[in-house]
């Protein structure tokens, strides 16, 4: 397996699919030339063609919208907003119109587009250009959401949200994209809808996705040295959400830490605690611990950057806790 | 002929209106509906030009352009009394009918919120390269919204084959056109996108067919364009709504005064083109239509309970 | 205490502060000479005139910046939306910058703006006409949430929201607008963050806000009629959350269902029902029962409107079921 | 002595900018900053005419703005240092800065998202009735976005006391301006909505200062105006992008031939309204009030992690 990037893996998902199939387009600002500001896109306008590759104005609202259309009408747009936080502009587009057109029109609308937003607090981007707000768009029925960690599962996953009839937003994080990891030669396809445990570990599951999975990994690297077993599980995808592989795995280690980059109240950690309490309730150990970002906009500095999200220290102090252990224990 | 087809469409239209009124005064018709009555000629004038390949979209006033789009009532009126094989199956209701089978890619609950969607429409016909067209009809208040604006600038630049139809009936719900806009309205914006506007009498039936004609050819050639409808909003905002609450006596009846159907009628038989027996088997074969559409409908069950999460996904259900 | 209806007493909040404090001014479509399409703003044209009443144009997230830039320069604007499902078109007005302008500018910035806008279910208003996304707002930081159930709360809360020093999102039922209650004569506050016990109760607690508050008050009636006493906690706001009520309450009755009017899955009750779990792991007698609105769009013909969001009955069947009655037991 | 004041407000600009550059490549600034540089004629004309009671709102391209609207320099080099005494004490930076007590409501990191706001302001300048006025900054870019439209609009039809200066440098990113715009522009626009709108040179100090003047005149009497400046972005998009990558050599260097420094000083000396020495004098003055600047954001602390939820709401604390 070769070492790529995660911008490279995006780039291969995006390039074969063109490739394979001719009704695939892409659309967004800056993709052209430029390659995207994060080199997403970078050689597709030269390989497909302005009549494959749609350098658009700044309109999100009305881009989106156009891949909607596209889509409604046998296309497989796949839409690049340059950063999560503008599609707020869009909302109503990508919730009100591409999430329920299939419903609406009681089965007639296939909808095969995919949303790629860049999520994440890096590099002190500030409040508008950091936001991690998964949980609005798993709360949104018609919506398929998916958060790829590594190189290899951002392939799997854009190939197959690029396959598939229905809506998907593949929320990319920041972080990784200079990131290198395996990346399987041939095909590779992850499914949209399956979890997957990244590491195995018997005394407590740490729950996350995207960056935070990162993190847990670097977590349970850290316990291991003080002799706690940690297993990852990393989600890759909200909707479908993998009820069973969280529960499973918390049913063996019976304690249960959730750790997102969004904000914590009303967060994507509330929907996998409550899930976790409701489905085991009798075996849990230890009530499941909630990591998230705190309750305020991304700040700016960079102290106030890493205290707003958590990190990985955070994550290990978590894990204590969820064993019961004290700070002044260890 | 040709007109006599037009003013059979249009009077199509105004019965299959009339018959959603009736029905909802009787408790058949569940929520709001925003009849399109009165502003028949523009649906009719401008679908006239399209083929089944063809797309439109459309506004929460959509009933007409459905009609005119080719859509069967029967299905249609099924869908707008939520029943189970209405359009989409009872889930959309009078602002979501829709039809794609003919091309008709839905009614819109979002003022705006279909103009995106057109340009992606348009653009698709742009790739297919075979001199399909996208039609989206909207009304004055949509001008304000942003995407309105988005939408012009992306058809122009583009080059979509797309014909913006403004259907000015001077309302948004209570309040005129002119507390709501400064400026030179839909026509102004377009030519200031570099988009080629002209404005027509919507109640004219002849007028928007011989207008929208040209304008379609154009958009067929790759030339976006725009055409203002002057019209008017004969009832309340939804059917209702009392409408006297905002609008004077003289702005309520202006409608019936200016009907385009009427107007239509007579000027074929003036013309000659018609006669007044030949109007009244149209007439009579519209009304059988309508109650055709009404038994099919009344005959459609509701859809059941248990099927609430259907049709959310393509693949699989909800999870 | 006179009977008033929700949307009187909401028109009442209006006038009042606009008589109090003249730089309360409103803005939204439709509030003029027709008094908004749920009637809230009657009258106000008349009594307080055009300089203080804006009809805007059809332009939501113009209006709402208006609103943010009223209220930075020293106003109190109240901003109608006709439907809480136009708040998509004005979201990045709304999340990303009225909700973060305070903390972006280091503090400078006071944003005394209220946004108030109709939720719900009712009268088949389809899919785009129906929403409870309150859970995507109150995941906000920086926006105040609150959501009356009685025409008394909807008084006292817009009241307090009025008077409070940073943006509050006032979500009204529109089921409720006609529905009429005891009022209060004089001055009426319901401070913001208060939830209420509308029901005291020993055998279970039901946690709810906004119409949910009044089907669980229906159910509990129903569920005495067979000996089971329900507590019904109405939330009154979501941010701030009560969460010593939540919590005081559960740790009494020891179990708990929660309900909610928006989507299920990462909405409003997987926050409490963590919550709980999480504070009375040792106490809880059985798992939270969740109950919330389907993963779908809310549909247009009745019978699936009605399956779409909870009932009376599935309250009911929730409390039988946290009480570890089997459907057959009944 | 009037120009030889903005002579001096502009380079002020100039070497803060510069400053940002050099203080970024040494680590000290964190993040992306946009410079201003090339652009200080239009922020420095327009804001001559306003007091510090009027409003302005700017973009993610803001620090011409903040200096030319009255900000000290030392505590805006301290926000985009990131240091607690910045104006918004760290939380902000860069794109987000705002010197409320000069009128400045803030830079916005999203294009188009402070021109609603505008409205906003404008509409309390209205309603003040003393003269006040709002001036919204925003680039090329930002005329694509519906919220320019929706905001011309409502400017137009309640008469706001509001100047829109869109600051035409030609690109958004990567792409420039005829890629992204079909039609007549932002004047084109502003003049379907009934809104008087004019270009101007916007690398010619002189030029820009005597158009404002007018449209700053107009809009203290309540006629919203469109100021449409044609300039040049010297760099990248952000200090740290390669701007040749998409740029011609020729037009990476066009700017630097018109400067609006160079041009307003050579101006100045012609007409023989200021020395040479006295130019050399305002240099000098500039470049020891960046340093007292620099001096005075690095001698600031970054703020303490634990404050990091202090200041999201006005009352009480987060929860
Ligand atoms: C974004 C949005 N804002 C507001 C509404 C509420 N609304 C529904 S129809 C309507 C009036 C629309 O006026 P116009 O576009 O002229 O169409 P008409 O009703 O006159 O046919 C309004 C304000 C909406 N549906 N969507
Ligand atoms: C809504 C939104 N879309 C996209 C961006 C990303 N973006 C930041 S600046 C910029 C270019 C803006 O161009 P212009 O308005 O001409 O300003 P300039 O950078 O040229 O000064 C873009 C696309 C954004 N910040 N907000
Ligand atoms: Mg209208
Ligand atoms: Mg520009």
């Amino acid at each position: 397996m070769g070492q790529i990037t995660y911008a490279a893996a995006l780039n291969r998902a995006l390039a074969e699919a063109m490739r394979e199939d001719p009704k695939v387009v892409v659309l967004g600002e800056d993709i052209g030339a430029l390659g995207g500001i994060f080199t997403v896109t970078q050689g597709l306008l030269e390989e497909f063609g302005p009549a494959r590759v749609f350098e658009t104005p700044l309109s999100e609202a009305c881009y989106v919208g156009c891949g909607t259309g596209l889509a409604l009408c046998g296309w497989r747009p796949v839409v690049e907003l340059m950063f999560t936080d503008f599609l707020m502009v869009a909302m109503d587009q990508v919730c009100n119109q591409a999430a329920k057109l299939r419903y609406m029109t009681g089965g007639q609308a296939k909808l095969p587009m995919t949303l790629r937003a860049p999520i994440g607090a890096r590099n002190s981007a500030a409040a508008q250009h950091s936001q991690s707000p998964q949980a609005w768009f798993a709360h949104t029925p018609g919506l398929r959401v998916v958060m790829p960690a590594t190189p290899a599962d951002a392939l799997g996953l854009l190939a197959s949200a690029i396959e598939c009839d229905d809506p998907v937003l593949v929320l990319e994080h920041k972080s990784h994209y200079g990131d290198k990891g395996p990346v399987p030669e041939g095909r590779h396809r992850v499914p949209l809808g399956k979890a997957e445990v990244k590491r195995s570990g018997k005394d407590v599951t740490i729950v996350g996705c995207s960056r935070m999975t990162l993190l847990a990994l670097e977590a349970a690297e850290q316990l291991a040295a003080e002799g706690i077993e940690a297993e990852v599980v990393d989600l890759r995808s909200l909707n479908p959400l993998d009820r069973e592989a969280i529960v499973g795995s918390v049913s063996r280690t019976r304690r249960a830490v959730v750790v997102d980059e969004g904000v914590l109240d009303f967060g994507i950690t509330a929907e996998i605690a409550a899930l976790v309490h409701g489905e085991l309730f009798d075996e849990l150990l230890a009530p499941v611990v909630r990591v998230g970002a705190v309750h305020a906009p991304i700040p700016f500095s960079p102290p106030l950057e890493r205290a707003a999200v958590p990190q990985v220290a955070d994550i290990v102090a978590a894990v204590r806790r969820c064993l019961g252990k004290k700070p002044a224990d260890i | 002929m040709e007109y006599l087809q037009i003013y059979g469409k249009m009077l199509l239209i105004r019965r299959f209106e009339q018959r959603v009124a009736e029905l909802q005064r009787a408790g058949e018709v569940p929520g709001f509906t925003h009849l399109y009555w009165g502003q028949e000629a523009i649906a009719t004038g401008v679908c006239h030009w399209l083929t089944e390949d063809d797309y439109v979209v459309s506004t929460h006033r959509g009933h007409g352009h459905c009609l005119a789009k080719g859509a069967d009532a029967g299905r249609m009126l099924a869908e707008i009394m939520g029943r189970e094989d209405g359009y989409c199956r009872g889930r959309g209701g009078s602002m979501h009918v829709a039809d794609f089978s003919c091309g008709m890619l839905g009614a819109n609950g979002i003022v705006g919120g279909s103009l995106p969607i057109s340009t992606g429409a348009a653009l698709a016909c742009k790739l297919a390269g075979d001199g399909k067209i996208t039609v989206a009809f909207f009304g004055d208040g949509a001008v304000e919204e942003g995407v309105f604006h988005e939408s012009l600038n992306l058809a122009s630049l583009w080059s979509l084959p797309l014909l913006f139809v403004c259907e000015n009936n001077q309302w948004a719900i209570s309040v005129p056109v002119g507390r709501r806009q400064a400026g030179g309205g839909a026509v102004a914006l377009a030519a200031a996108h570099g988009i080629s506007a002209c404005a027509v009498d919507g109640n004219d039936a002849v007028a928007v067919v011989e207008a929208a004609g040209e304008m379609v050819m154009s958009a067929r050639q790759g030339k976006p364009g725009l055409l203002n409808c002057q019209t008017i909003r004969w009832g309340g905002h939804h059917s209702a709504q009392p409408t006297r609450a905002y609008r004077t006596e003289e702005d309520c009846t202006r409608g019936e005064a200016a009907c385009p159907i009427a107007r239509l009628g007579k000027r074929l038989v003036a013309d000659g083109e018609a006669t007044e027996e030949q109007l009244q088997a149209v007439r009579a074969e519209a009304d059988r239509a309508i109650d055709a559409a009404q038994r099919f409908a009344q005959s459609s069950p509701l859809p059941r309970a248990e099927t609430v999460t259907d049709y959310v996904y393509y693949e699989g259900s909800a999870e």
